[in-house]
């Protein structure tokens, strides 16, 4: 049954968004030239930081918003040109997961007639039909059928996001794009709602794209991760080969960034930088802005004791050079770069060099499945990889803990 | 102020009585006794209910009981109140108490047909200005904003100079004259709406623009529309009486503001020609707009608390 | 830089604006019942069959429509707003004679309206539940209740029999023929009801909106932060709730330009003050279209001036609209 | 010890009148120690912080209890004189940067403000301090800063500046109400290990409230588990999260997506989390005795009546758990 799966069930070719600014002039560019395709079946994650553009890209793939280039074609058809009626009748297929379960749901229509609107709509089934098939969807989602004639003040946050996901369900799509779908909920039903996700996926065969600006939610819920910077896709791979060692700068910033473990926090700092003040004084994104309302820092699951707060030593700054010199590789001493226009976008990165600041950089394929922006991809993924072994060794434990 | 109600404990509660409810009488009575529980919270907007209640049926019922025309004249000219007239006479010898009971019907229903000429022109340009934006939504605009220059008692007035004072012209001018905030109010609030998730989910669904309009965004934008429009009402009685002072108005109805137009240069030797009509005018003006602010509380749904 | 860019497209803005009044102006004349030369010399000013040939030719009533609106144009803007026959006057210098005490009239009642609207708005947000504050909401919407020509009349009443401290009508006491200060004096005595009138209207909505704005600015993040901070409450009050709580008034004090002239127009007619209202009324009975058309072009330049102003205005105030260094 | 909270009760508003929002809420907060405030919303944490620092909302009230920083219990003290500690002696950072400044007032003068109410400097000092603060807490070009208006910082910039505020007349507490919650990882990352510097440098106590287990281990010495307004579990930073004693601080980490780095994340993705089932219980409808008791895998006959009371689990490790 897989191989009849299609290979490319969603493509996305040079996708570009912009936003015409309130002031009129120069319009603000979310997407420049996004371009990925996700399997049939699979679940593709995209990460990054608020004003990144992975919202604007959900949009614009669920054609809620006009894409200013680029097209978009789901299973085979084409779905950037087509308007009106005729994408109206594409609609069914392709369906969304919100993320403010308190802005998401019409406030004066009940359960029923806000599952039972979208099968009248794509014309699903007879009216009389449609409201048993509304009590199914809600069993599926783990809400009771009595809870069908309440309006949705009545629910509590978990179940309303519940709620979203049955309306989702309810022309019967083949692909699903979930935008930040756990990010407002708390820590315990955001657990439920992930479970949730992850078996409707397989009973119904769902490709997802999934939106988050949290690691640890995405190397849980997706196969494949692409990480989005100021509009530009910068990294895509499976999740494994990802987080095993990255290929991109900006992408162990974000890990650096994420990682709770203090020990590990403080090696990732000496190669790739402290993490960096995402120094962009305008909002581009308002909505994004406002969508990081409950975020999760995920922890990194180290063998040994979570060690308490304390400086680093000189010993840990020696040990990792040691080990980086034994691996043929010198220390790329992190420098802050200051701008710069053209070349690659990063402008805070710790490893910029000039030919960093002239050439533009393109998405490159240096290992199989494995693509990366930077020039040094193949060069970071080894060295990553050399700081990570080294971190996890109980000799790297011993030593933090001395500190 | 209430808390969420929680499933878990309806779960419990047998309501298979409720999910039975899929007609419409249900929900119509439900919604009546929400909106009456809101209402009744604030005591003003009552008192305001009440007030207007009373000046309705005086209106109604008054011209029945007192059957005295208007129009024809019964005393000598500025006789004080007494016991058979009991609000006086006017500079011509006509019944006041006459006059303010039939001249309520005229104001009062200028008022209403205005402000419905009003609302219906402020709706359909702020919905779709609000909605579709662009090159719509900036047109609309320019033309508010044009309308928005001409002083509205000015502009009423020439119109009414021009087309001539009768009911339906003074009508028609209040309300061109007024319906720019009702437009502004409704554009501000469909372009709210427009970024609430779940307009675009209806969009995913597959809604047409006509439906995602009218079914799904109008229904959440009407209640700070509903207490704009009820101001409406209250300004557009005032408008009136101010046309009909200046003499504006329709001459073969009586309304109250006529009634003050005609004996105002007498007001000094004959004060109950002036106090009382004007009394009616501000009592009902007052009662309207002490509703509207009930309305308010009323109208929005239940917002949860959060600690 | 930024600020004065804006003030330009501001200004080609508002002639666009009194261009389209013009033409409503057209579109009025032509759209009324019967001859349009008829319409232009007024029905009650006299007119002989020579003037209204004259009126005919000079505006061009046998050219097609379109040379008629571009001649009406031409002659509105370059300042002949026609003739009153009646008046035996032109209107452009009938208008200007009555726009000083209308202005006089309309700024002070304006500025203090505003001042007390705002106390008592401010007063009454203080203690949102008190006696007082229930007072000042009463009052507020008693205010705008208030028909402006029955308040008025009853001001009139009131000091005219009761205790007649000011004159009841009239600009200035033409029998004492007081010049210097002590016309100066007398001028305002008279001005005492007719702004008293438009103040008890205009303040009660001035009190409305700053209350409301006041409760909103002080139930937001940044008082909350003042508090924390430890700053008295006068100051979290005065210094971080009021400044923000302003803003919207502002914006509502030139809005409210456009209704105020509405309601000079009545208050006029009632203390027969010698402004535009004046003229208004007197050409209302008189059938006068060319000043009631002139009045209303005039007044909507003095709108669009008052809009420009608040604009600017409101700019100074607030730094995130001023532009700052980016 | 700067903060001694004892068996707090906190009560507020609901449709069927007064309930109990926090109940026997214990708190120790030694000086330069930071003590993290877990919990979901609805918890009764920022209501726990708004009642030390005396801003609680219309319609909450302390019913019973002691709050004492620094020795002073502050429920006895007036209106002015709690006015008085408040910037002074504690100090708070709310989690909206965006909306938290003043719009219309140069941040430099916001400021100042502090300095000058709490007389930390004569006025004609007050503008330098100001600017040597906004460069030690990292802001780049801190004159053109301190005159600048907030909407021209980012959420980040912004959240620093709150920070200068809070630590500019020295207090010994400082309230970190979800200081990094509207933050992008990254910038909270800094944040965080900017109050350390912070900490280290004034020798202040940190009272940090968070819904996020594990971004308080960054910098939490100390956690304190809440749940439906009673504390679950106390105690030192690893021993909470490496041997949870309460079955809610273990369901809550084990909810929550582990990042695997390294050769963890080659050894595939574990099919579910182990969830909590059901939901927060709000103020009105809480069992009487333990409040997890409707969420608790391991629920025993008692737990349902009788309120557990917190037994020690190790060297300064408590849990309310009959377990």
């Amino acid at each position: 049954m897989t191989d009849s799966l299609v290979k490319n069930f969603l493509t996305v070719r040079d996708l570009w968004v912009s936003y015409p600014s309130r002031a009129g002039q120069d319009c603000f560019t979310a997407v420049k030239g996004v371009g990925f395709d996700i399997p049939q079946r699979r679940t593709m994650g995209l990460v990054g930081e608020s004003g990144s553009g992975k919202s604007s890209t959900a949009l614009a793939v669920m054609r809620l918003i006009r894409a200013s280039a680029g097209s978009i074609s789901l299973g085979g058809v084409e779905l950037t040109s087509l308007t009106g009626r005729a994408l109206r009748a594409q609609r069914p297929k392709f369906q969304m997961i919100f993320q403010d379960p308190a802005s998401s749901l019409n406030p004066r229509q009940r359960a029923v007639d806000i599952l039972t609107e979208p099968m009248h709509l794509c014309g699903l089934g007879q009216k009389s039909q449609r409201i048993e098939m509304a009590r199914e969807l809600l069993a599926q989602v783990g809400l009771s059928s009595s809870s069908l004639m309440l309006f949705p003040h009545q629910f509590s946050g978990g179940q309303r996001q519940r709620l979203v996901i049955a309306r989702a369900l309810a022309t019967r799509p083949e692909l699903v794009v979930a935008d930040e779908p756990v990010s407002a909920l708390d820590a315990a039903v955001q657990a439920q709602i992930l479970n949730l996700l992850g078996s409707l996926r397989d009973n119904f065969g769902l490709t997802v794209l999934f939106i988050s600006h949290d690691l640890g939610v995405v190397q849980h819920a997706c196969h494949e991760v692409g990480v989005m910077y100021r509009g530009l896709l910068i990294e895509r791979a499976p999740t494994e080969k990802l987080f095993s060692a990255p290929a991109h700068p900006y992408t162990w910033a974000l890990l650096s960034a994420s990682v709770t473990d203090w020990g590990l926090r403080e090696a990732l700092k000496t190669i790739f930088g402290s993490g960096l003040e995402n120094g962009v004084a305008a909002d581009p994104d308002q909505k994004e802005k406002a969508a990081r309302k409950k975020s999760l820092t995920p922890n990194f699951e180290t063998t040994q004791p979570v060690s308490s707060t304390r400086s680093i030593t000189k010993s840990i700054k020696w040990a990792i050079s040691g080990c980086l010199k034994e691996s043929g590789g010198q220390i790329l001493n992190p420098r802050l770069s200051e701008d710069g226009s053209e070349g690659c976008n990063f402008l805070q990165c710790p490893l910029a060099e000039e030919k960093c600041r002239t050439q533009e950089p393109v998405l490159t394929e240096f290992e199989p499945g494995h693509l990366s922006r930077c020039r040094l991809a193949a060069e970071i993924r080894r060295q990553g990889q050399a700081v990570l072994e080294l971190a996890s060794s109980p000799a790297f434990g011993q030593m933090t803990a001395a500190a | 102020m209430t808390v969420i109600k929680d499933v878990s404990d309806l779960e419990s509660a047998d309501n298979s009585q409720r999910s039975s409810q899929l007609e419409g009488t249900g929900r119509f009575f439900g919604r009546l006794g929400e909106f009456w529980r809101g209402f009744k919270k604030n005591p003003a907007s009552v008192i305001g209910l009440i007030l207007l209640a009373a000046v309705v049926v005086m209106i109604i019922i008054g011209p029945l009981i007192y059957q005295l025309d208007p129009f024809d004249i019964v005393s000598a000219p500025f006789t004080p109140p007494d016991e058979n007239f009991r609000l006086g006479t006017d500079y011509v010898g006509r019944d006041i108490l006459a006059g303010v009971l039939s001249g309520g019907r005229a104001s009062l229903s200028v008022g209403l047909f205005a402000a419905l000429i009003t609302a219906a022109i402020g709706l359909t340009v702020g919905s779709l200005s609000g909605f579709f934006g662009g090159w719509i939504d900036t047109l609309l605009m320019k033309v508010t904003e044009f309308f928005q220059v001409l002083p509205t008692l000015l502009f009423a007035m020439v119109l009414v100079t021009i087309f001539g004072p009768t009911w339906v012209t003074v009508t028609v001018s209040i309300g061109l004259a007024s319906w720019m905030n009702v437009a502004r109010l409704t554009r501000a609030e469909f372009m709210r709406l427009r970024e609430f998730d779940f307009v675009r989910s209806a969009v995913a669904a597959g809604a047409s623009s006509a439906r995602l309009m009218m079914v799904t965004i109008l229904p959440n934008a009407l209640p700070p529309i509903v207490v704009a429009a009820a101001f409406d009402i209250s300004f557009a009685i005032l408008l009136e009486g101010s046309l009909s002072f200046l003499g504006l108005g329709d001459p073969n109805r009586m309304s109250w503001g006529l009634i003050i137009g005609q004996n105002k240069n007498y007001a000094l030797r004959a004060w109950w020609t002036v106090v009382f009509p004007g009394a009616a005018i501000f009592l009902s003006v007052l009662s309207v707009c002490l509703m509207s602010d009930g309305l308010n509380d009323a109208l929005n749904p239940r917002r949860e608390r959060r600690f | 830089m930024i600020f004065f860019r804006h003030l330009a497209v501001r200004l080609g803005n508002s002639i666009l604006l009194l261009l389209a009044v013009i033409v409503l102006n057209f579109i009025l004349i032509h759209s009324a019942p019967g001859d349009p030369a008829e319409v232009i010399a007024g029905e009650m000013g006299g007119a002989t069959i020579e003037i209204i040939e004259e009126i005919r030719s000079r505006y061009g009533l046998d050219r097609p429509l379109w040379t008629q609106v571009v001649i009406y144009v031409r002659q509105i803007a370059g300042g002949d707003l026609g003739y009153s026959y009646y008046f035996n006057q032109p209107v452009s210098s009938l208008i200007l004679r009555r726009i000083p005490p209308t202005l006089l009239l309309m700024i002070f009642s304006l500025a203090s309206a505003a001042i007390i609207g705002v106390v008592l708005g401010v007063i009454s947000s203080y203690a949102p539940h008190s006696v007082p504050s229930h007072l000042i909401t009463f009052f507020s919407l008693a205010g705008y209740a208030a028909p402006v020509f029955w308040t008025g009349l009853m001001l009139m009443l009131l000091f005219g029999r009761f205790c007649p401290i000011f004159p009841v009508s009239g600009m200035f006491d033409i029998v004492a023929g007081h010049h210097g200060f002590a016309y100066v004096w007398d001028v305002l005595r008279h001005l005492a009801l007719p702004s008293l009138t438009l103040i008890l209207l205009n303040a009660a909505q001035f009190s409305r909106l700053s209350r409301a704005s006041m409760l909103e600015s002080l139930s937001t993040d940044y008082v909350r932060t003042a508090r924390a901070k430890g700053l008295n409450e006068r100051r979290v009050f005065l210094v971080h709730a009021l400044r923000n709580a302003l803003m919207p008034v502002v914006t509502m004090a030139g809005l409210q330009f456009g209704p105020l002239l509405g309601g000079a127009v009545v208050v006029e007619t009632v203390f027969n003050w010698p402004g535009l209202g004046r003229l208004v009324f007197d050409s209302i009975l008189r059938r006068d279209y060319p000043v009631l058309l002139g009045i209303l072009f005039i007044s909507a330049m003095m709108v669009i001036l008052a809009n420009i102003v608040t604009d600017a205005l409101y700019r100074l105030i607030d730094p995130r609209v001023r532009g700052g260094p980016k | 010890m700067v903060l001694a909270v004892e068996n707090l009760f906190i009560h507020g508003p609901s449709s069927s009148g007064p309930v109990a929002v926090v109940e026997s809420l214990t708190l120790a907060l030694p000086a330069a120690t930071t003590l993290a405030l877990v919990g979901e919303s609805g918890c009764g944490k920022t209501i726990t912080a708004l009642s030390i620092m005396g801003l609680l909302p219309p319609g909450f009230f302390i019913t019973s209890g002691s709050v004492k920083l620094g020795g002073e219990e502050l429920t006895f003290l007036s209106k002015t004189e709690l006015r008085q500690r408040r910037g002074k002696s504690m100090a708070m950072i709310f989690q909206e940067p965006m909306t938290a400044l003043n719009p219309v007032m140069t941040v430099g003068r916001q400021i100042t403000e502090v300095l000058l109410t709490h007389r930390v400097c004569p006025p004609s000092q007050a503008r330098d301090k100001a600017i040597a603060l906004l460069g030690q807490v990292g802001l780049k070009e801190p004159e053109k800063r301190f005159s600048s208006y907030p909407h021209e910082f980012s959420g980040g910039m912004r959240q620093r500046v709150m920070c200068v505020m809070a630590i500019c007349a020295n207090p010994q507490l400082i309230i970190a109400d979800e200081p990094t919650t509207a933050l992008d990882a990254t910038v909270q990352a800094q944040i965080l290990e900017l109050l350390r510097e912070l900490q280290s440098q004034s020798g202040a106590a940190i009272l940090l409230i968070t819904h996020n287990l594990l971004a308080a281990s960054i910098l939490a010495d100390r956690l304190t588990v809440l749940y439906a307004g009673s504390v679950m579990e106390t105690g030192p930073t690893a021993a909470v999260l490496n041997s949870p004693a309460h079955p809610y601080t273990r369901g809550l980490l084990g909810s929550q997506p582990r990042l695997r780095l390294g050769r963890d994340a080659l050894c595939g993705i574990p099919p579910t989390l182990a969830a909590i089932s059901g939901q927060v219980p709000p103020p009105g409808r809480r069992p009487l005795g333990c409040a997890f008791f409707s969420r608790c895998p391991q629920a025993l006959k008692d737990c349902r009546d009788n309120r557990p009371h917190p037994v020690s689990k190790g060297p300064e490790h408590q849990a309310a758990c009959f377990r």
